[in-house]
């Protein structure tokens, strides 16, 4: 079972994830993690725009990717655009396996894809003035560690 | 004809226009004579990647862009 | 942030989630592994027991070791005893942190040591008969990763 | 006066009761006396842990319970 979107609007974790654990009957274990806007330092907002074109079909390919990789029973993957505000929900990535390191595994991956190797960029809001967020190089670091 | 050239994220701001329009055809060589020498220079590194009609170029110096395509120009990305 | 409970009654993760996530302002991410009761193999319940005077000792060891390896805001980490059927939770681990490694990780270390180095015992109800079930050998392999 | 020793886990199985009772003081060979043979034999093995009062022994062979304490035999644990 595979759930992909991208979501203009905020969302609630948990009414994401209640269903998707419905959807797949059987599963050992369900890992989800939920990245959320951090205020510190002044953040005032977040936008996030994305090249729609590529970004969905990108997601479907790391779907892919995670499927093949992993020993993978469902799958959700819902990533924000938009205007967001501290506290709000960015991404949330839920594996569901028959065992628990898959599904915790699948997550691992999708996150660090979706933070450096999807279409997205992000940028913050301080004392009323935008600054583009480059990725980290600890971002780059976590991802090659899949290669 | 024409396509479209759109800026992502920083680019944007770098061009200080979200997207221009070109004749076709359009190739790489034409695209970096549309825009600032500093632009150039960024679009040159290897930092940026370049989609052409929704599919990003191994190698963009062999973009080639026709009627209707739309080009977008993509820095280094940062999600979640 | 702490929250280390052993529970006898079914219980429901996103019950437990949501307040755990509002009790960790300012988290960037949120970790959480639910697993369940598998039924296949014709398993009519699962019994979890455990020794009362080490269990929630050695659970509060573990967040400790936890929150003393990671970056942690917060660890919440419930586990049943008793009876347990088919679709049912058996532990529920999540972790808040500002960066999303940390909480995976903590997730990932707090499981492995539960599943094989917590004082519970685990047996299976087949054609109604009790079965014990051993730790796996990869749940050894996976525990000694963190050594 | 006297201990409680639990058999935890499938141990229960193993020695057909979940505890016994034994006078104090109590020592390793004095608690392995008690038990069957087969029992002995697991005892014995790395795999099973022993906690007096409330701790785990770093070395089973040097247990000592006195009265009131309990002992708990620890097979191979498995949760989550």
């Amino acid at each position: 079972m595979r759930d992909i979107r991208l979501l203009t609007e905020p969302f609630i974790p948990g009414s994401l994830i209640g269903p998707f654990s419905n959807a797949n009957p059987g599963l050992g274990g369900i890992c989800t993690f939920v990245g959320e806007v951090r205020g510190e330092g002044g953040v005032e907002a977040l936008e996030l725009t994305h090249y729609e074109p590529l970004t969905q079909p990108g997601m479907h390919q790391l779907a892919d990717a995670a499927f093949a990789r992993f020993h993978l029973m469902g799958l959700l993957m819902v990533h924000r655009i938009g205007t967001l505000y501290p506290g709000e929900p960015i991404v949330c990535v839920s594996a569901a396996a028959k065992h628990r390191r898959a599904a915790i595994e699948a997550v691992d991956f999708c996150m660090d894809h979706l933070k450096s190797a999807a279409w997205f960029w992000k940028r913050e809001k301080r004392s009323g003035r935008w600054h583009w967020i480059e990725p980290r190089t600890e971002d780059h670091a976590d991802l090659a560690r899949w290669e | 004809m024409t396509v479209r050239i759109l800026f992502l994220g920083p680019l944007g701001d770098l061009a200080g226009t979200p997207e221009i329009e070109a004749q076709t055809p359009l190739d790489w060589a034409g695209l970096l004579a549309l825009v600032s020498d500093a632009l150039t220079d960024e679009l040159q590194s290897e930092r940026i990647n370049v989609a052409c009609a929704g599919k990003v170029l191994a190698n963009k110096t062999d973009l080639l862009a026709r009627d209707g395509d739309e080009v977008a120009l993509l820095p280094p990305v940062s999600g979640g």
